[in-house]
């Protein structure tokens, strides 16, 4: 019998006895209430009893399936399911023999309830914890096969070449670096100015209707999923840029930069605009009234004044955009190369550190092999820089919000 | 005097306003035009895929079309008959005995050229074959039939054949594993925050995590779920179960988030007047808080899980782009979801997928858009104002 | 007129008001009992007036903190600044009146030595001076304009009365000089009777102010009318 | 009484379907205070924002009738808004500085209108009005720091400042003490008596004393009507209106 069946059996015997044994204690509180003053109410007497029969087993079970998950000891799923009864007849002993009117018994079962809610709230950080261990772990191995001097340096990727014995000069993630960067860059160029004019039109200028019509239907474009932005740049998107450089006399591949990036702006538009909206909103009408009432346009009003009051909050949307950007897999995964190209023309094909960290998982390759452990290495690169961009963006909100409070 | 009425320094200030003015429509008619163009593109692209070209033609049920499927059709049709569908004839045959010794004629399916060349799109149909359709056509043999099939059949390699069935059932088992882990999390981590926690560094700390957490890019959370629940903890490649707990990860700071502010929003007098009431902290929040509170963390919830729904990168990494053919059963088969298939999808090169992709397209988002306008409707509905 | 938002403010306007027509009261009697004192030779009436004359004065000093009072603590305007300004004034009126009253009780002594053998117009005088006082204190109680208009308009007659009896006393003067003594307090009490009148006029132009925000001090009765008639003035 | 600087004349005025001004006749006095009062709702600041034309940006108002100033009708289609509110400055209730520095929140207006350029002539310039807004003294060290950090009192007359910058004919001030302590609005009081020699002043203010205190002429407003206007003094000492008198001497329902 090995540990999950042994707890499968003995949930399914513990949880019913459980509820009879509540009821029953409900019932007898309930009937001797009235005569005595019981320090809490039946149902807690009940609760508190049930508690005590369940808890002390699946705390044995836990424990049992910790150990065996961190491969320290794994016992048998028989001596395991014996422990847990043991433990939870004891448990229900006690427990029935405390039920009295001095017990308080509400406050035990808050206290327990409230131990279920820490636990829950530490989740959290153990997925928190989970991605850096995870990621960072890899990421050692990793880097006992490339240095990371070499990997954050290097100007040439090509793990399809390496071996067990001989990656130098393999992984060199400039590159791939610098495809990213290309494409968020161009992303932010159609991002940063749509959003935030139309931030501006929607909270400066537009009628309430206008308005009721574009806030809903910039905020569809947030809700369609990346894939289906990947599937149009690639099906659609891509076929016109490579025609439009053909007209104005170029060469772009199909795999080029400006693709994505263009598509990409646009699913990053209505994060900024919705974002500036509501910092623009958040600017008091006082202001505007003040400055219009010295004279001034509408837009000297907002260039001068509404939106350097907004500024910090446009900033961290932007800082989010860029963080987007950067983490976006399937636009890039869909439409843009595989092929690291070091290059400054948004024309030619480029590659990013998610379309690798996506190549590199689902290829044939042993989990071990340097490719697979190299995806990990730019997960780690890319978390470092996702988390700086939002520690930056709470700084700088909360640097110009002290200044202007 | 005129000092009030317009002069020259003005006019170009004016020029400047129009400027200005027209920049922020011109943007917010862009990013209009551009869901305008999404969108009839998609339409466009997909709608044809909800039809699909039948024939009409004598089936032959009997032994030989049982040991050679191919014999069922009478040869010129055979190559404009779907394989696919004729392989499924001994099948058939064996379950409903009855037919057999008998010939039909029946509106069949056709191959994926066929339907392509009714469309009028690119195939790769041969001449004479083009000339046999266009007569079977004026003999009204030949029509563009709703196509069921694309909502009840699994995946396959032959496009005609291909339907989103088992996307559907891996959509929908990933999303219930999400549900019952980031649900009951996500709102006892928001009501101990919000409710119950100390203010000291330990919660500070949970909530810059949580807004962290919210940041990370998904496909991290890939690379989470493939270390640590397929490599560490064994969790089946590929699963239903993988995939929902990752995106539950994914999903639990929106239920968080969504939920502390739900939370926020029920007034403090309420509590006051329940524990003023001798309720316990307890008491005030289970009974009193949470029920007032419920529309805004359902609305979380359905936002929380129309995220996961169209997510796709975080499920390549865990191996939830296989081809799965028929509907998983349980939560450790292999499965696919929805976008994954679509990912699949667009990287066939045959001009049949792309449409049927398009489909997937617009059944997606109508579904993700429903989602939306429902947590909307709802939030609208239930919206108090203290 | 309406109530106060603040009770409380009504409740002093009316306390301040019965402070001042109590005061008003003790005037009227003081006047009468004076000048009966003299009519009557009344050696007893006399000294009581006189000693009278202290609560008199006890109320002024009430009146005046309670109108410091409202002046602090309520920011009168308009209606409630008249009537504050008013009292001011009229308050100060009713304490000379008393004063005068005091005058004549004080003449009534030194005139026992030598009692004068006529008086005169004397009773006349004063009862139309205390019927003058009368008037203006009703007018102030009633907010009666057009009975103020009369106190002004009847100040005149007073004046006459005054002069007829100053001449009158002069010719006893010269004609017997052992009634030049009791002619001079004679004489001196009608002059006190004839201010007491004068007061009352003030009070009664106060009561036109306190009303209607018009001074009328120092016009002629005519103009006076034309402005309580409502026209231009220059 | 001096010229009229601006004359309303039968001004109606409606927030959609209810009327808040019900043919309004008032001629305000040039190089004077003229003080609106009334209780809330009566439409003295709905007023007072028709003189700059502030009510432009509520879409459902609509007027009718005519402001003249200096015999231009304000209203006319020939008139700008914005050269119009260069010359009709407003204070508003609440102290509200831009975020920004006091010098920059001096010499914004001014940049934009043209009135001086950058440099010694901008820093001339917003000596000078700081100086007339008295406030020159207590911020002179600091005027690169910004103009949210001054106390309550400052920040309204750096509004003050900022709005005389631009030199206006009019300047309109809408509750302009609500907000402070009577320290702070004295100085404020103070200051508009100073400001008198040189501009038409129309306040609105929920203070009867303050009306009383710094004003030449009040207005009483009452549902949207002119109730009565006239010389301060008089219409605190002798209304002619019962509704006025029961209004200042709180007798109001």
């Amino acid at each position: 019998m090995n540990i999950s069946d042994a707890a499968f059996y003995f949930f399914i015997t513990a949880l019913p006895i459980a509820a009879v044994v509540g009821f029953l204690v409900r019932a007898k509180v309930q009937n001797a209430f009235n005569d005595t003053h019981w320090r809490s109410l039946p149902v807690h007497y009940a609760f508190y009893v049930g508690l005590f029969i369940v808890l002390p087993g699946a705390i044995t079970f836990f424990f049992a399936s910790a150990l065996h998950l961190l491969t320290l000891y794994t016992a048998d799923g028989f001596y395991v399911l014996v422990i847990a009864v043991l433990l939870s007849v004891l448990g229900s002993i006690y427990s029935l023999k405390n039920v009295r009117p001095t017990l308080c018994a509400r406050e035990s079962v808050e206290r327990i309830i409230r131990y279920f809610l820490v636990v829950a709230a530490l989740i959290s950080i153990l997925t928190t914890i989970g991605i850096v261990l995870a990621i960072v772990f890899e990421a050692i191995h990793f880097f006992k096969i490339v240095s990371l001097w070499e990997f954050l340096t290097g100007t040439h990727w090509a793990p399809d070449d390496a071996t067990e014995g001989n990656t130098t000069g393999m992984f060199g993630s400039i590159p791939i670096f610098a495809g990213t960067f290309m494409i968020t860059i161009i992303a932010m160029c159609v991002a940063v100015p749509v959003g935030i004019l139309s931030a501006v039109y929607m909270s400066e200028y537009a009628s309430e209707r206008v308005r009721n019509i574009a806030k809903p239907a910039l905020e569809i474009l947030a809700g369609i999923p990346t894939v289906v932005y990947g599937f149009f740049a690639a099906i659609t998107v891509s076929p016109l840029v490579v025609e439009f450089a053909e007209v104005v006399g170029l060469h772009a591949d199909y795999t080029n930069a400006l693709t994505p990036g263009l598509v990409m702006g646009i699913m990053i538009i209505p994060f900024i605009s919705s974002l500036s909206d509501d910092v623009i909103r958040a600017v008091p009408r006082s202001l505007r009234d003040a400055s219009l009432a010295l004279g001034t346009t509408n837009s000297e009003t907002i260039i001068k004044i509404v939106l350097p009051t907004a500024l910090p909050g446009i900033i961290a949307a932007c800082l989010l955009g860029v963080s987007r950007a950067l983490g976006e897999t399937m636009i890039v995964v869909m439409a843009a190369g595989l092929r690291p190209n070091l290059t400054w023309n948004p024309l030619e094909g480029m590659t990013t550190v998610t379309v690798r960290i996506v190549d590199a998982l689902t290829g044939d390759q042993a989990f071990n092999s340097p490719e697979t452990l190299s995806a990990f290495g730019l997960g780690l690169v890319l978390l470092v820089i996702t988390l700086m961009l939002n520690f930056i963006s709470i700084y700088v909100t909360r640097r110009f919000r002290s200044q202007y409070e | 005097m005129n000092k009030i009425v317009s002069t020259k320094a003005l006019k170009r200030r004016y020029r400047k306003e129009k400027i200005f003015k027209g920049a922020a429509v011109f943007a917010l008619l862009l990013a209009a035009s551009f869901l305008v163009f999404f969108f009839s593109n998609m339409i466009g692209k997909g709608m044809s895929a909800f039809s699909q070209a039948e024939i009409l033609v004598d089936v032959h049920y009997n032994e030989a079309s049982v040991k050679s499927y191919r014999k069922a059709v009478d040869k010129p049709y055979r190559k404009i008959v779907s394989r696919g569908w004729l392989r499924t004839l001994p099948l058939y045959m064996e379950d409903n005995p009855e037919v057999m010794r008998t010939t039909r004629q029946e509106w069949v399916l056709a191959t994926a050229d066929v339907d392509q060349y009714l469309k009028g799109y690119t195939n790769r149909l041969k001449d004479k074959h083009k000339q046999q359709i266009d007569k079977l056509q004026e003999e009204g043999r030949v029509k563009l039939a709703f196509n069921t099939g694309f909502f009840t059949r699994g995946d396959s390699k032959m496009a005609e054949l291909a339907g989103i069935k088992s996307a559907v059932i891996g959509s929908i088992l990933v999303l219930l594993v999400t549900l019952a882990i980031a649900l009951p999390i996500g709102v006892m981590t928001a009501i101990y925050l919000e409710e119950f926690a100390p203010d000291n560094r330990i919660t500070q700390l949970v909530e810059v995590n949580i807004n962290n957490l919210a940041a990370i890019p998904s496909i991290l959370f890939g690379l989470l779920g493939l270390a640590i629940f397929i490599n560490f903890f064994g969790v089946p490649r590929s699963s239903a179960l993988v995939g929902g707990l990752t995106l539950a990860l994914m999903t639990l700071p929106v239920i968080i988030i969504t939920t502390r502010a739900a939370l926020r929003a029920v007034p403090s007098s309420i509590r006051e007047a329940a524990y003023g009431l001798g309720a316990s902290r307890w008491q005030a929040v289970f009974h009193h808080v949470l029920p007032l509170a419920f529309p805004g963390i359902l609305t979380g919830t359905i936002i929380g899980l129309a995220q996961a729904m169209g997510e796709t990168a975080p499920l390549l990494v865990i191996g939830m782009m296989a081809y799965i053919p028929d509907a998983p059963t349980s939560f450790t088969d292999a499965a696919t979801v929805l976008p994954a298939q679509i990912f699949t999808w667009a990287g066939e090169s045959i001009r049949a997928y792309e449409e049927r992709t398009a489909a997937a397209i617009l059944v997606l988002v109508t579904i993700l858009l429903s989602m939306n306008a429902f947590a909307i409707w709802l939030r609208k509905r239930f919206e108090t104002r203290w | 007129m309406q109530q106060h938002t603040m009770k409380r403010f009504d409740e002093e306007l009316d306390a301040l008001r019965e402070h001042v027509l109590a005061m008003g009261g003790l005037v009227e009697r003081a006047v009468g009992n004076a000048v009966r004192s003299m009519l009557e030779q009344n050696e007893k009436l006399a000294k009581k007036t006189i000693k009278r004359d202290r609560a008199i004065n006890a109320l002024e000093v009430q009146c005046d903190e309670m109108t410091r009072d409202i002046l602090v603590r309520r920011q009168p305007a308009a209606g409630d600044l008249r009537f504050i300004m008013g009292i001011i004034k009229l308050v100060t009126d009713l304490e000379r009146m008393g004063d005068l009253s005091t005058g004549i009780a004080k003449g009534t002594l030194y005139s026992l030595e030598n009692p004068p053998r006529v008086f005169s117009n004397l009773d006349i005088m004063a009862e139309k001076v205390i019927r003058q006082v009368n008037r203006a204190l009703d007018a102030f109680s009633r907010g009666d304009t057009e009975l103020a208009m009369t106190v002004i308009e009847k100040d005149e007659g007073i004046d006459v009365l005054y002069k007829r009896m100053y001449r009158e006393m002069l010719t006893y003067m010269m004609e017997d000089p052992h009634s030049i003594s009791s002619s001079i307090i004679l004489s001196n009490m009608a002059k006190n009777l004839e201010r007491i009148s004068d007061h009352a006029t003030n009070i009664a132009e106060m009561v036109i102010y306190i009303e209607q925000g018009h001074d009328i001090r120092h016009v002629d009765h005519e103009a006076a009318a034309r402005i309580l008639a409502g026209e231009d003035i220059d | 009484m001096s010229k009229s600087k601006i004359s309303i004349n039968q001004l109606k005025l409606w927030y959609g379907e209810s009327q808040a001004l019900h043919g309004i006749d008032l001629g305000i006095a040039e190089k004077k205070i003229t003080s609106f009062i009334g209780p809330s709702g009566c439409g003295k600041s709905t007023l007072l924002r028709c003189l700059n034309r502030m009510n432009d940006h509520i879409s459902s108002c609509r007027i009718e009738g005519n402001v003249l100033m200096d015999d231009i009708d304000i209203y006319d289609p020939s008139v700008d808004v914005v050269q119009l509110r260069s010359h009709v400055g407003m204070v508003f209730q609440k102290p509200n500085p831009f975020p920004k520095s006091i010098y920059e929140n001096v010499a914004y207006a001014p940049r934009i209108h043209g009135i001086a350029s950058k440099g010694a002539e901008m820093d001339e310039l917003v000596e000078n009005v700081l100086k007339k807004a008295s406030l020159w003294n207590e911020v002179k060290d600091k005027l690169h720091e910004p103009g949210t950090a001054l106390s309550g009192g400052q920040q309204q007359r750096l509004c003050i400042a900022r709005t005389i910058a631009v030199k206006p004919e009019v300047i309109l001030m809408d509750e302009p003490c609500s907000a402070l302590d009577p320290i702070a609005s004295a100085k404020i009081e103070e200051l508009m008596d100073e400001l008198k020699k040189e501009y038409t002043i129309i306040i609105v203010t929920h203070s009867m004393q303050q009306a009383a205190r710094v004003s030449d002429f009040t207005a009483f407003f009452y549902m949207g009507n002119l109730i009565e206007f006239g010389n301060t003094g008089d219409i605190f000492t002798k209304p002619k209106q019962q509704q006025t008198e029961d209004y200042i001497t709180g007798r109001f329902g």
